[in-house]
Order: C-alpha cells, then structure tokens, then sequence
C-alpha cells in the first residue's frame, strides 16, 4: 500500500514528475467553470479552469496552484486524468485516485489529493450554477467550506 | 551533481579531526568511566578532560558543565528542573514567542500544570525587548528563558540586558545557545546567565550529545535520574566518544573563530545582496547586522517553501523553510508569524544556513538556480497572477 | 601486560562491524533526519531502516519503538510518564529491591511526589516472586516494573508470569531489559509486557543510544519535548550514526545467538566451577540456571571489592563489585542487601562477566591470578583472622 | 592540592604501593595497646596493635585491615608514620598527614585517613586505660563512637 516503503524518497517518481513538469499549468480565459479551494493560511491554493462543450465534455483544462509539491503534483495529475472525460464522469474522481495515480503520497500530503479532488468539483460547481445544470454528486458540496484537512492527517501521523 | 549543503543551523557533518579523536573510543578505550580498572578511569580521565577543553572555552568551572545527549534534554532540563526547584516561590516562567519547539513544548506543558507562562513578543527583526521582560516581572516569577542566537532567521537576542534584568530580580536565567556556540564567543564569566543549553551536532561533532552550563550555586533537580554520573546529576552511562568529540568541535570552533566569523558572514552578505538583486518581491528576515554568521533567510512571496526545497533539492542544494524540526509539518512556523509576517509571506520562507565547507562557488551555484526556480514557482501560483493583475 | 576485560555487563566493545556501519553517518551522510531534502531523507530512511532491523528482531511493529539515550532515559521516560499518564487513575507503582538505580531512583523521586511504591523483596536467589506482585496490588495499582536480567548477579526474572498479572488486573506493566537484550530471545509478539527499556553499548553498540518499546495503545507522555523526531514523542535530532550502530548490533547479537549463548554459558560455568574449588568461604550469588549467560557473580568473605578489583586491575583484569554505576561509591550493593547477604560477605563481591571477546585463555588467567589475591587480603584482614580464630 | 589531576589513576604510585606491599601488617601478642575503629557495614575496620616500652615510645606496631585499598594504605602509612616515636607524638599525627605522606587521596576515600588516625588513638586509648595514663589528647575520644565518616564527605563529591 505504501509505496514509499523501501524509498528513501519522499515522494514517488510520478510525482516528482508531474512537480517538475505540470501539465495543464495555466489559465483559461472565459472558462466554464472555475474553482479555487484551499487558502493561504494553510499554505495550499488550487484554481481550476475549465473549458466545457455543449456536450459537457471537458474539452479543456488548466491550474494554478501555490502549495507544497505534492500539491502541484496532485492538481497536475487530476487535470490529466479528467481532460477529454465528461462532467459526469469527472464527478467521479477520488482523491484515493489521485493519490493512486501519483503512486501514492506520504500520508501528511494527503490532503494535497483532497484539494485536487475539492478544486475539481469547485470548478464544477461554478459550471453548472452558470449554466444550470444539476449533478447530484455536488449535493451538499461547499466550495467555500474551507476545511482544515490538516488535522485529519495528523493523526494518520508520519514515520 | 553538484551537492550543495546549505543547512548548517539544521546540522553539521562531524568534522574529520573529530572522528579521529572519536573513533578510539569505539573499540579500543571503551571503559565504563564509571569504573576503577585501569579502562574505565582512564575514560573517565579523558571524559574531564574533554569536560575541561569545552568550560576552558566557556570561562566557566568544569563542575558547571553536564554532559546530555543534545539541546533538546538540555532546555529540558533547564527549564522543568528550575521549575520543579523554585515551584514553592512563584509560579511564573517568562520567555519568547520565538523560543525553539523544545524550550516552548516544555512551557506549554508546564502551563498544563498550573505555571503561568508569559510568551513574550519580538519586534519585526526578532528582538525581544529588555523592557519588555522586565515589565512582564511578578513577584511570583522564577525562570526567565530567551535564547541566545535564533535558529530559523539567525537573531542575536540581547541576552546579556535580560540577564542584568534577571540578576537585579533574583530570578534564574537560562538561555538556549545552541546555534551561539562556535559562532559567538561566549565568556560565562562576564554573561549574566545561569543555566545555558548547547548541542554538539551543531559545530561539526556527533549528534546525541550536549550539554547543560549549571552556574555554581543553582539548584537543579535531575531530569534524568538513576546512577552517579555526572556528579550525580545526569544519569546513563557517559558517551566517552561523543563527548570527546564534543570537545574536539568546540576546540576547531574556536581555534579558528574570528577565521570562521568572517568567512561566513562575507559569504551570506554576498548570498542575501544576490538573492534581493536577482529576484524581485523578496524580503530578508531578521537583522542584518545582529546576526548568526552564516544564516540567510528570505521569504519570496506568492509560492509555497517546501516547493523551493524540492526543487532546490532536485539541483543539488539543501536548504530548509522553517526551523529543521518542524519543517516535517510545514505549517507556518511559529517563529516568522511572531515577527509578524502574513501566511502568504511566511509559507514562502527559505532559510539557508552556510559553514565551514561553504564554498564561493556554492555561493555562485545558489545564486544562479535559485532566481529561475523561484519564477518558475510563481508562474504557477494564482496567487502570484492576482498580485501582478493588480498591479 | 596481559588485558582481560571482565565487565561486559557494564558496557562492551563496540564491535568493529558495528563501528564500520557507523562511519559514514558522521561525515557523508550526516543530514539532519528530519530534512527534506535528499541527504536528509536518506538518513530519516536508514534511521527507519535501523529501526525495523531491531523491531524485527524483537517481533514488534517499528511504530511501538524509540531511540532513547540509553537505558537510563528508557526507564525514565517510561516510568515517569505512566506515572504521570495514569495519575488520576491511581498512585501505586509495584517494583522490586533488586532494580536498577535508574528505576529505583526514579520511583523513590516519585514517593516525593505523592505516589506510593511497593519495593518487592526477593529470594536468596534474587527471584521477585509472582505470587508477592500479585498481592502487592491494589486498586490504585497504575505499574508494575520488574527487571528482566539484574545486572549485578544474573538472575533472569519471571517476567512473563509477572507481565501476566499485570494484564489480568490491566495494570502497565515495564520491564528494563538492558541486560536481556542479545542475552536472550525476546519476542513482544509473545511477552506480556507493556514497555521494555533497552540499551546499545550493552550489545557491543555504541553508548548514548538506547531504545523504549512502547506497546501500541499505551499512552505516554514525552520526558523529552520538543521537535517532531521519533513521530513527536521523543525530541532531539537523530542520532543517526548511534541508531544504525545499534541496528547493526542487535543483528549480529541475534545471528550469532546461539553460539554466543552457548560459548558464554561454557566458560561462565567453568570460571564458577573453578573459583569454588580454589578458593574457600566462597559464595555464588543469583541462581546457577536462570542467569545471564555471561554473568559470574560470587562473594569472598572476609574481604572488601575495592581491594580486590585494585589487586585485579594490577594484573590486567577489569571486573567490578556491585553494578557499574555505583562502584563509585563502594555502598554495600542494594542487590546484595536484598538478597539477604550480611555486610561483611556483601562488601566481598566481585561481578566478572564475560562476552564475546572473552576467550578459555583470559578464563585460565582468571583462575590463576584470583586465588593469591584473595589470600593475600584475608592475610590483611582482622575479619578473617576472628573466623579462623574462632574455628 | 589534588595529586590526582592530570592523571588516570585513581591513587598516587604511593597508595599503590602501600597497597601492594603494606608494611607492619599483622599482630603483636599481648600488645600493650590494642584499638580497633570502623564496621563492617561501612566496609572498613582497621586495628592497631602497639608495643610501647616503659619510655612511653612506640616499639613495634601492627595493623590488619578489612576495607579497600586506600585503608591499607592508609594503614600501612600510618604505622610507618609513628613507628619509633613517643606516644605523645604519635598523638598528633592527624589525618591530614596520612593523607599526604600518600601523596593524596580521591575526595571520597579521604575518609580512610581519619579511620587509621582513630584506629591509632584507639590504641593508644586502650594502652592509656591499661597503664592509667592520661593524655589531654584524648579527652573526649571516644573509641566505639562509630561516626559514619561517609556522611562528611559524600558531600565534596567527586569529578
Ligand atoms: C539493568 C540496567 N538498566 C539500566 C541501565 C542504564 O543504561 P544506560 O547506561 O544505557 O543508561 C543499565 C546499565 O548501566 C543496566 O544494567
Ligand atoms: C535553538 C535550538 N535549540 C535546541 C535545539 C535542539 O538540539 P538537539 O537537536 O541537539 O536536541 C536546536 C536544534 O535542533 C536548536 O536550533
């Protein structure tokens, strides 16, 4: 499960990869959709800019992130595994898959796939209040909510 | 690649002439210097004099120096045992905002058990104000403690003001010199100081050792207690060749000090001037003259440190945002918030820490990876993007 | 002249394996273990590595272990803390006459502080027995700490019987293994046991390190705070080399297991045998079977240790009369006392115990040299001239 | 002061070979002066044996002693010390002179000293009562007073 076990690395060449070379790094003018989670006091900002067709395809997609490398790692990775899905499908994203496709994350940096997660939906969000669309995922999804992921992760602890 | 290690304050290598002295003591002068064979006295012989080369270094008495195994037991020590001594005299315990985790972790504990702490402010540079510790004086107050050189922006406190201070209200000061020794001479005869932490792994020796100045005359209930090592005061059996690689350390640090000093402060003026002219909307911390010698910490708004780190890491140089301890968690740390820098800033801290095998062309290498990492960062940073688009 | 160390009990050569894997943690990979950066991580990674080379060994997760300073601290921290953690739970701690001074002290320390201890007696074996632990407790019981090996005379406590009492009544319960590590198998997958309190330089580790098994849902407070190290419970940066020198250790102690108990217990029986028959009015102390394989412990009436162990070291041989750390103050040992040996025999005790660089040769020395010694300070003795008077 | 800085040695060469060759180490039969100080409990008993002539000089002097190396040194020194003079010199001979004819003695093992300068008093106490002498010396000694000389110096510790 640990895929750092036996490393002396902190973090999987994949997310190192996609550290040192985001893709989808940018903005999007008169995007669909576009959200932003995460704040400056926790040291973890994530936008996401989203280009929607009509058939609700996310045609495109770009972020920009201020946060640790696990953060930009993990905004990276969600953009390529949503661009070209449709919303729908997108909705389905888990920040397990984003840890899983990162080939893992040290159990503090977590909450950097959390963040992936809540940025997407965030976007999502925004879309489908502009356009007035009803995706019953989003139920009871805040995108100001603001938690403080943090301190569910402590506990998990590193060693 | 290029390795360039810029961590100093976090720790040093062991320096090459200390691990020879060190390594007899490994395999061969291994006695219990508890013991009276001929082994073990002869341990217990070096071990004072080891004990001898460091207080000879400190002006103070041999028998005011105990042996731990680093700063960390050593503030322990200070401040529960002062506590626990004078608890019958007052209750309160004075110290500051930017003490390191194992001086404030103690008073929070402390407070837990009915101590009234009082965490004093710094200024903008990290000065703790004389003044102010006067002010936050009560009768029931037994234990001043402020460090002697900050470890995350290198800050000189005036600890020989708060000493005076002290002394004038008969209540006991400790000071946490880890990051002072080697890079402040320090002359226990002349400071008013009565208990003073120091940890080996700092100026080239062994990690796991320290050690507590306990001035004549001051009461000190043990923190670790069991057989009669160190007169008694320190139990466990006595590490004869970290200790002696202690002494070795002090010894380079000051044969070679005012050398040592002035190397490195040219060194980081050259890195801080660098850094501030090659990239913009980049702020110093700390006071630039009252100063560790090889400590540069800047913050760089609009990104995040631990990217610096890595990438800084992926080029080869070691760094570190916020102090070493604490740098696991990256939460802001405690130490830029008190002199008032907002998260945006904060989080944006790099701290790098020059030494003994800094290089001029260390210095050149930073200077030319760092500006070209920090832009890259901040062209990712929506943070960044909004700053600009104000403009 | 000819070198026979007899006090492995007290602390052991570093082997030259051990020290090799230590070398390179001083000078190349010396970063800081809790860096981010890659010097560091690979420290933090063989640190973590070190660690599960010895839970292993010892059949525990490598979450339930910390490095510690040493066996002193260990038992401190454990102590101090489920005293502390349990407080409002009660205040009776159950320990036994024959500990440690790093337990005894501690307990006794904690007598001032409001806790009561029941210090058990032993046989005239040494043994602790169950049956007395077990009527010791009370509902305010929070702790029970018996020893696993004593150090003075060998014997092997029944700890499991013990451990087992414990849990009945759920009470902690501690035992100091310093003296059981590498002398016997441990397995915490097996033991009932709560804490155990270990130490490198007992196993021809280096000393300074040690290490505390903390079962996994047993809360104990920090005796040391401070940075994050050790998943927050134990501050003070790493002693890395000190760690992966224990880990290195501990392996060869556990490889070569059988063959190290085996070697000692032959010649540990053939120096008993062969003192008895040489020399008269001639006590073993500790049982001939449940004892620490390389620990020879015997009495000869009539005569001081000190006067021994000065007659001892002229010719070349270390041994030491009582435990290590109190042979300083040459009290009548509080081992000997408590297993009912009078003044006048307890203050003739010598403690030789062998390991792995003892060889049948330094036996022969032992057995030749030991005889006239002992002669020569009866002779001197005005005790001795009574009883044979008195014949 | 202290003859033991700057060496590894516990004891002085002196106490060594006082240790190793202690001179006048047995009885005297039907000695005039007998005494003996210290317990088995503190680990050390010296006792003195005199032969004293009719002019009050000591002829002949003996020790045994149970104790550690520094008492039979002690001893031993001791007895050469007085050996030859007057009852009334040997009545000065303080602890402090043992102390230096041995080139000194650790803090802790000080305590040796003042036992071989009682155990000579308490001799010297015994051949007084035996041929009703009184010495000014003695007033005031007390042969079984048994103090714990530890006591004392426990407290100047040891480096
Ligand atoms: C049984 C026992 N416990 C604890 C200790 C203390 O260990 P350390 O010297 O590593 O502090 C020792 C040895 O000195 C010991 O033999
Ligand atoms: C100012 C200060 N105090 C205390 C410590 C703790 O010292 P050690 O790691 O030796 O326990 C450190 C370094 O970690 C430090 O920089």
């Amino acid at each position: 499960m640990n895929k750092r076990k036996g490393q002396n690395k902190m973090y999987t060449e994949i997310v190192m990869d996609h550290f040192t070379n985001p893709r989808n790094v940018g903005e999007i003018e008169n995007a669909e959709g576009m959200g932003e989670v995460g704040n400056v006091k926790c040291g973890d900002i994530m936008r996401i800019y989203l280009r929607i067709n009509a058939d609700e395809i996310i045609e495109d997609i770009k972020f920009k992130t201020f946060g640790c490398g696990s953060a930009i790692a993990a905004s990276s990775i969600a953009t390529v595994i949503v661009k070209g899905k449709s919303v729908k499908d997108a909705l389905q994203l888990t920040n397990k898959q984003v840890v899983d496709a990162l080939g893992g994350l040290p159990p503090v940096k977590v909450h950097c796939s959390v963040l992936a997660e809540q940025a997407l939906k965030a976007a999502i969000y925004d879309y489908a209040k502009k356009f007035g669309k009803e995706y019953p995922e989003l139920e009871g999804f805040d995108p100001d909510a603001d938690d403080d992921h943090h301190d569910l992760i402590e506990e998990i602890g590193e060693f | 690649m290029r390795q360039v290690y810029m961590d100093y304050s976090a720790t040093t290598p062991v320096k090459e002439e200390v691990l020879q002295e060190m390594i007899p003591y490994f395999t061969e002068k291994f006695g219990n210097a508890s013991s009276i064979y001929s082994t073990g006295r002869q341990a217990k012989h070096e071990m004072d004099a080891a004990r001898k080369r460091i207080t000879d270094r400190l002006h103070c008495a041999p028998e005011e120096l105990y042996f731990t195994s680093g700063g960390s037991e050593a503030d322990n020590w200070a401040i529960k045992g002062i506590a626990k001594a004078r608890r019958s005299k007052g209750n309160h315990i004075i110290t500051s905002k930017i003490e390191h985790h194992a001086v404030l972790h103690v008073c929070e504990t402390l407070e837990k058990e009915g101590f009234d702490v009082t965490y004093l402010d710094v200024d903008a540079k990290g000065f703790v104000d004389p003044k102010a510790v006067e002010a936050a004086i009560t009768d029931q107050t037994i234990l001043i403690t402020v460090m002697y050189i900050n470890n995350e922006i290198g800050t000189i406190e005036p600890i020989v003001e708060i000493g005076e201070i002290a002394r004038k209200h008969q209540i006991v000061f400790h000071t946490d010199a880890v990051q002072a020794l080697g890079n402040l001479p320090i002359d226990l005869s002349q400071l008013p100081v009565d208990l003073m932490s120091f940890s080996a792994h700092k100026v080239y020796g062994p990690k796991g050792v320290g050690a507590l100045y306990v001035r004549k005359g001051i009461r000190l209930p043990n923190l670790i207690e069991g057989g009669a090592q160190e007169r008694r005061r320190r139990a466990g059996t006595e590490n004869v060749a970290g200790i002696v690689g202690f002494a070795k350390a002090v010894d380079l640090a000051y044969d070679h000090f005012d050398e040592h000093v002035e190397r490195l402060i040219a060194m980081r003026e050259r890195l801080i001037e660098g850094l501030l002219d090659s990239i913009p909307d980049t702020r110093v911390s700390g006071d630039r003259k009252q100063r560790h010698p090889g400590n540069v910490h800047v913050c760089f708004k609009y990104i995040e440190g631990e990217s610096i780190l890595l990438s800084l890491d992926m080029m080869g140089i070691a760094g570190s945002s916020g102090s070493a301890c604490t740098s696991g968690s990256l939460d802001p740390s405690h130490v830029l918030m008190a002199i008032g820098l907002g998260h945006d800033i904060a989080h944006g801290s790099l701290r790098l820490t020059i030494g003994d095998f800094t290089t001029e062309d260390d210095i050149d290498y930073v200077l030319e990876q760092l500006p070209p990492i920090i832009d890259r960062l901040r062209r990712m940073s929506p943070l960044y993007e909004q700053a600009k688009g104000a403009e």
